[in-house]
């Protein structure tokens, strides 16, 4: 067997076979899980990045595929395809998920659903690494939904508390609710184009081959795929909620990895997108709207996840931006694709460390993190520092190569408004960031006003944030009756950050760091060549010129001694309340549900089922046992008047008779 | 005086008594459905029972005539007389008779009567073409083992099922002692 | 359709072993429980092994209809006893043999008339068996009946909630389709000219137009009544939610196909220009019932009721799959067929554990079930993210098939189906999440999670949806071989 | 033609016999007088058949075969019978068939 072939298929295979015996067999026993799932997840790292090594260079994508099921028309191959984009995102996913499962050990040792905590894990990972080298659009649907799963599982991992089980819940509505574009996409394009082959389809949309109206109709219809799982407006909603789940479950999934694998279809077949303009233009619409609606609601978080939460969505729109963006202007997916790459390190990075401050005080408001002295905790500070700096762009982080790279292709664009936006964008994205890192390195005085006022935040579902981090947290210190303490407890500042949760931050920090430099081999191996990008001056100056005053915006507002703590955008209430309301979209949704499919199909629905339907029938039946009632008169039960009427009858028939004769 | 030597003629006899026979059977008939004391009933069973008999001596079959007056007289009417005897004391006042359904039944029982001899009327009976005359006892002992020895089984497995079934019915159902 | 005689006779084996299991029991005493379940579990262990031993050994290759077993009955009559296995009934007789054996597991627990509850139960699968692998019309529709009568007993007896009435609403529906289904029959017969009751040589005769036109619509309306067709659904839940767990088992996950596979099996089969007219009143139907279904569920407060709601959702892509009418919806509605009743067991399996302890099935009584039952609730989970169209279960690319079919076939009503999915997502997932989530009730913490015994049932279940979840071919593959000739045929 | 000798004569004597039997059926409130009405109509039909014996049977034995039947039957009839009404009797305390009316619909 081809060795390219045995380690996808190990890729594959083995994490599912983890999943399937903590299942069935260790999940009440940890130690052994954790050794199941790390031996499930080390061994397909190895193989991701050997095969990085092994085929830096390739010019033909590598294909297999095997028939995995053939009715008449739909015909589903089950395959691999290895090419320079599935390759960078495989070794993506095989090392932050290999990295988070370290982390995990440190943070989620102790926990009673340890094991099922690992199979999960493992369950993504598997269906991560499927879908990323998936030769099939069928099939990558399949993984799609699988990953979908896992991040089901993993959201509603505390299921005690409400507000995660509905988190979960939602996310995975929400997501089908894009999926089901997704798949209708998919079913047209079988009907209509007779093949999902991903790099059949990118030939065909490329040759015109394919009618125009089909590629943007269905690619629009993947696109609300696409907008489901990367979070883009309106179905963005799930990805803030999705934070109930352990905080490394939300760098892996909900950060770095999962919530990628929109973008990544997108560059997956960005040949076929780019051919319909109408769609691109839609998608830059869509993305650069979802950008600016998430930074400013980032603005006003206090929840740290949830600020990460909402950069997550504003930097996903922002690949998008940049891949539809090259699609209008003729461009390569290598601006998205970078920045997706370069995400995947700083943001896993940003989650990580704020898992580190959550574990250690049990809260996820940073305003009490900063008072309970988050600064103290050096490594995770320091590195939280680096990577909100390559959030904002600022060299010679990551971020700072391929943001630029995303503006370079926006600026393209004959319309200048996309650009100025993705700049404002930009602005907000170094506000928001810097007023964390201000936040946790200055803190103010115990006598302080302002801790009054961030102590107890707003929470959307009416159950007690900060209550529910304390359930995982530390079980001892609050008085509550969660049972899913980490066991580990007390605030001692001799407890610091375990070696097993600190060592993936200097890991991807180190990550954070290099990858930027590593910008025109990455671009040689994805599109075999490099072109020089002429940066014009004006460009690169801006970009860096916002991202510096979103930071001194926030130095004004959080950082400087007299700073008031009051973010400018409180000196308008009405737009403060509208950012902290998330643009009122949480409630429209809700609306929607309630009226719509409760109040309206649901419930008259069932009215018809027990009214009419069912009532129509035993209308039928009762009238049947009326009828019965009503000539049951004549049975008098008096023998021989029944006898008497049976020969009278009788009789009477028989003398009819006889007259005939 | 025709009349009177044709009566005492054998023929003329044989008429007289068959008249009586037929007298008998019906009153014994009237007096079994309409007397109010149920003994008398029973009577007037065991009178017509005999008339019947009698018919069936007339009809060439003294076999059967001794059977009828043995079972029908000798068991099912002393039966009856044990089940009176058992049931309802005698000495309590009968309901009155109620016109309404005396009529119904007349007309009843008259429907079916019209209609059976208007059937005996419109019918014309055929004997078959060829006849055996052998009507004696010995014959039909013969047939009842050979021909219809089925009937006389059948006969035999009734009774006992119908004795079983008295037995388990009387006893006052299941538990009863 | 070719006819490859058994070399020994399988099918009958198949159909026999119940019947012996069933009388042995007659002479057994009710005191010896023990016995009775084990004989019990023998009789169907050996349906069960021999189902499995069709489904594996049938050639699909060679194709057609093998292990074939034909005896004259009544010669006069046409009645031959006339039974074998193809690509489409395979796998519904696998699926009777894996939901009797895990249903008598299931049932393992039961203390009261254990003696007849297993008697009407083996009578109920001898019925099963013989109407999936008939050939003969009169022996189809005698078994079917035998499937259907057990039924209104095992329910009137050992059934909760309602269970008069149900168990009336149910027999009386279903008695009014075998009413529908008669007189459409014996037309078939009377006007076939041959005087034969052998479906394989019913199927040659070429019937006139109308009639195809009125039989098919009598057999479509008869069987649908048993397959939940909408409007004809509503004794479904009432039944399922009365019934004892191995009943709504067997109840829902086969008796319900035994009524769409006649749909196929003769209303198809029989009168293809009947289908052909009737084909869009059965696609709107299929869809009506797939769109009500996940919204009339989204509003129950039963657990059982929501099961059984989501499968009149379920067997609307049945329906649906069946009315396009080409290779993909049938390989797809036969599939689905099978996928549903190994979910639909494992639904109401786990279901089942959980009211026989805590006696109750109101979603807002439970709640915090994973804690308690960890293992239990992962049971119901899986069923349900199965229902919820998960990849990785068979009924997902049961619903694939049918949905890829239908949106080719009739555009609209395709669409309205997928875009059901979402609903169905949220309706298994707003259980999943009332009934097993959240914080446990503390009246039912104490009890014991299932025990590895009583696990193995349900884990049988798991262990075939995933197979073929993982492996569709060698479920699709085998159902090609008689859907391909079937539709060639039409 | 002796009267005697007439099929027609003996068919009418059962036919009366017929009628009042019925009549007693019809009429009577005491079961135990059903019975004995049944007995009469019994009668008539086996009168019935010796007559047909008598005047039109190829064989002389049929009929009278048929009316040992009929009276083995009705000894049989009368014992279920009696025994039916005594159980009546005891549940109802009555043997009068109008208070029997346990089947009302």
């Amino acid at each position: 067997m081809d060795p390219i072939l045995l380690g996808c298929l190990l890729c594959v295979i083995l994490p599912l076979v983890a999943f399937g015996l903590i299942m069935i067999f260790t999940w009440r026993r940890p130690n052994l899980s954790l050794a199941i799932s790390l031996v499930a997840s080390t061994i397909p790292l190895i193989i991701a990045w050997t095969m990085l090594f092994k085929l830096w260079g390739i010019k033909e994508p590598l294909i297999f595929t095997f028939n995995w099921l053939v009715s008449d028309l739909v015909k589903v191959p089950f395959g691999f395809l290895i090419d320079p984009v599935s390759l960078i995102m495989l070794v993506i996913v095989a090392t932050i998920s290999w990295l988070i499962q370290i982390y995990s050990i440190g943070y989620m040792g102790g926990d009673p659903g340890f094991g099922r905590y690992y199979a999960d894990l493992s369950l993504f990972a598997m269906s991560m690494l499927g879908l990323v080298i998936s030769s099939g659009l069928l099939q990558l649907y399949v993984f799609w939904e699988l990953v979908g799963l896992s991040s089901y599982l993993l959201i509603g991992f505390w299921y005690e508390k409400f507000s995660a089980s509905e988190a979960g819940k939602k996310a995975f509505v929400v997501t089908r609710f894009g999926d089901v574009g997704f798949f209708m996409g998919l079913v047209f394009l079988t009907i209509f184009f007779g093949s999902l082959d991903i790099a059949g389809l990118n030939a065909a949309a490329a040759s015109d081959k394919m009618p125009p109206w089909l590629i943007t109709t269905s690619a629009l219809l993947i696109f609300c795929g696409i907008a489901g799982k990367s979070a883009q407006f309106p179905i963005h909603v799930w990805l803030p909620d999705a934070m109930e789940g352990p905080t490394p479950v939300s760098a892996l999934l909900h950060s770095a990895t999962m919530v990628a694998a929109g973008v990544y279809l997108l560059t997956r077949i960005f040949p076929f997108m780019a051919a319909s303009a109408t769609a691109m233009l839609i998608i830059l619409a869509i993305a650069t709207l979802t950008m600016i609606l998430s930074s400013t609601i980032g603005m006003v978080a206090t929840d740290i996840k949830q600020v990460w939460a909402y950069s997550t969505v504003s930097q996903l729109a922002f690949m998008a931006m940049g891949l539809s963006a090259a699609g209008l202007a003729h461009g390569t997916l290598f601006a998205g694709y970078f920045h997706l790459t370069t995400h995947a390190a700083f943001k896993a990075l940003l989650f990580l460390c704020a898992g580190a401050f959550i574990h250690h005080f049990g809260t996820n408001n940073f305003f009490v993190m900063s008072k309970e002295g988050g600064r103290k905790l050096t490594i995770p500070m320091v590195t939280v520092t680096i990577a909100a700096l390559a959030l904002c762009g600022i060299f010679p982080m990551a971020g700072f190569f391929s943001k630029e790279l995303i503006l370079g292709t926006l600026a393209h664009l004959d319309n200048k408004i996309w650009v100025l936006l993705g700049l404002f964008g930009a602005f907000l994205t170094s506000y928001y960031t810097f007023r964390v890192i201000f936040v946790m390195l200055f803190p103010r005085a115990d006598d302080h006003p302002a801790w009054e006022q961030y102590w107890e935040e707003p929470e959307p579902h009416g159950h007690g944030h900060g209550d529910d981090a304390h359930g995982h947290g530390h079980g001892d210190a609050h008085a509550h009756d969660d049972a899913h303490g980490h066991g580990h407890g007390g605030h001692g500042d001799s407890h610091g950050v375990p070696w097993v949760m600190s060592f993936p931050l200097l890991v991807l920090a180190g990550f954070t760091l290099v990858l930027g430099f590593l910008q025109t081999p990455l671009e040689t191996f994805l599109l075999g060549k490099s072109e020089p990008h002429e940066m014009s001056f004006v460009l690169l100056a801006s970009a860096v010129g916002v991202a510096l005053a979103g930071i001194g915006m926030a130095w004004l507002d959080w950082g400087r001694k007299t700073a008031s703590w009051q973010g400018f955008i409180k000196q308008i209430p009405a737009l403060e309340t509208f950012f902290i309301q998330k643009w009122y979209i949480d409630h429209f949704w809700r609306w929607f549900l309630d009226t719509f499919i409760y109040g309206v199909f649901s419930k008259w629905f069932t009215y018809n089922d027990r009214r009419v339907v069912d009532g129509g029938v035993d209308a039928v039946a009762f009238s049947c046992i009326g009828g019965g009632r009503w000539l049951s008169f004549i049975q008098t039960a008096f023998l021989q008047f029944n006898l008497l009427f049976m020969v009278v009858v009788l009789a009477a028939v028989g003398i009819y008779l006889l007259m005939g004769r | 005086m025709n009349l009177l030597s044709w009566l005492i003629s054998p023929p003329g006899v044989a008429t007289v008594a068959f008249i009586l026979v037929v007298v008998v059977t019906i009153l014994g008939a009237l007096i079994a459905v309409s007397a109010r004391n149920i003994f008398h009933n029973v009577l007037g069973l065991v009178l017509a029972l005999i008339g019947v008999a009698g018919l069936f001596l007339f009809l060439n079959s003294p076999f059967v005539a001794m059977m009828q007056i043995l079972i029908y007289v000798g068991a099912v009417c002393i039966a009856i007389c044990f089940a009176i005897m058992l049931s309802e004391p005698m000495y309590l006042p009968k309901p009155p008779r109620s016109s309404f359904k005396t009529l119904g039944a007349v007309i009843g029982a008259g429907t079916v009567f019209a209609f059976l001899v208007l059937l005996t009327k419109k019918t014309t009976w055929t004997p078959a073409p060829e006849r055996s005359t052998d009507w004696s006892v010995t014959t039909m002992g013969h047939y009842l083992l050979t021909e219809y020895v089925l009937i006389f089984e059948v006969i035999s497995l009734l009774l006992l099922v119908a004795m079983l079934g008295a037995i388990v019915i009387a006893r006052g159902g299941r538990g009863a002692s | 359709m070719t006819e490859h005689l058994a070399s020994f006779p399988y099918l009958s084996c198949m159909l026999l072993s119940p019947v012996a299991g069933l009388f042995i029991l007659l002479f057994l005493k009710e005191e010896q429980r023990t016995l009775i379940r084990g004989v019990s579990l023998v009789s169907a262990g050996m349906a069960f092994a021999l189902s499995i031993y069709t489904f594996v050994a049938y050639d699909k290759q060679l194709g057609g209809l093998q292990f074939v077993e034909k005896y004259e009955w009544v010669k006069g009559f046409g009645i031959t006893y006339f039974v074998g296995v193809e690509g489409m009934n395979a796998p519904l007789l696998l699926l009777t043999g894996i939901v009797i054996f895990t249903g008598v597991l299931t049932m393992w627990e039961l203390q009261d008339r254990v003696k007849e509850y297993f008697i009407f139960q083996l009578a109920l699968v001898t019925g099963v068996f013989g109407v999936f692998m008939s050939y003969d019309l009169f022996f189809f529709f005698l078994f079917y009946e035998i499937a259907v009568v057990p039924m209104y007993i095992l329910i009137l007896i050992w059934g909760s909630t309602r269970k008069e009435y149900a168990a009336m609403k149910l027999t009386l529906y279903l008695m009014a389709g075998s009413g529908l289904i008669i007189p459409g029959m014996l037309l078939l017969y009377s006007s076939s000219g041959i005087a034969t009751f052998n479906m394989v040589a019913l199927h040659a005769v070429q019937f006139s137009p109308w009639i195809q036109k009125v039989v098919f619509v009598l057999l479509l309306l008869g069987f649908g009544v048993l397959a939940a067709v909408w409007p004809f659904h509503t004794w479904s839940p009432v039944g399922h939610v009365a019934a004892p767990t191995a009943v709504s088992m067997l109840h829902a996950g086969v008796l319900m196909k035994l009524g769409s596979f006649a749909i196929l099996r003769v209303a198809m089969y029989l009168c293809p220009q009947g289908f052909q007219y009737w084909a869009e009143f059965m696609g709107l139907l299929a869809a009506v019932g797939i769109v009500y279904g996940v919204f009339v569920g989204l509003a129950q407060t039963d657990l059982k009721y929501v099961i059984g709601y989501s499968s009149v959702s379920h067997m609307g892509i049945v329906g649906l799959g069946l009315a396009t009418g080409t290779v993909d919806g049938l390989n797809g509605a036969v599939f689905q067929m099978f996928a549903h009743g190994v979910m639909t067991a494992l639904f109401f399996s786990a279901v089942g554990f959980i009211y026989d302890r805590t006696h109750t099935r109101e979603i807002h009584e439970l709640g915090g079930f994973s804690k308690i039952m960890p293992v239990a609730s992962a049971f119901f989970i899986t069923a349900a993210l199965c229902g919820a169209g998960v990849p990785g279960m068979a009924s997902f690319w049961a619903e694939l098939l049918v949905l890829i079919a239908a949106v080719q076939v009739f555009p609209v009503r395709g669409l309205a189906a997928i875009a059901a999915l979402v609903v169905g997502a949220l309706f298994a997932l707003r259980v999943v999440q009332n009934t097993f989530f959240n914080k446990p009730n503390p009246k039912f913490v104490h009890f014991e999670d299932v025990s590895p015994f009583l696990g193995l049932p349900r884990m049988i279940l798991i262990g075939f949806l995933i197979f073929f979840g993982i492996f569709p071919q060698t479920m699709v593959s085998l159902i090609k071989t008689s859907i391909v000739p079937f539709i060639k045929g039409m | 033609m002796l009267l005697f000798n007439q099929l027609e004569t003996y068919l009418y004597v059962a036919l009366v016999l017929f009628f009042i039997g019925l009549y007693g059926v019809l009429a009577r409130r005491n079961l135990i007088a059903i019975l004995i009405s049944v007995e009469l109509i019994l009668n008539a039909a086996s009168l019935n058949f010796m007559a047909f014996n008598r005047f039109l049977a190829p064989h002389p034995a049929v009929g009278q075969v048929i009316a040992l039947f009929i009276m083995a039957v009705a000894a049989a009839e009368a014992a279920i019978a009696l025994s039916i009404i005594i159980a009546v009797y005891r549940k109802l305390k009555s043997v009068n068939v109008e208070q029997a009316t346990e089947l009302r619909g």
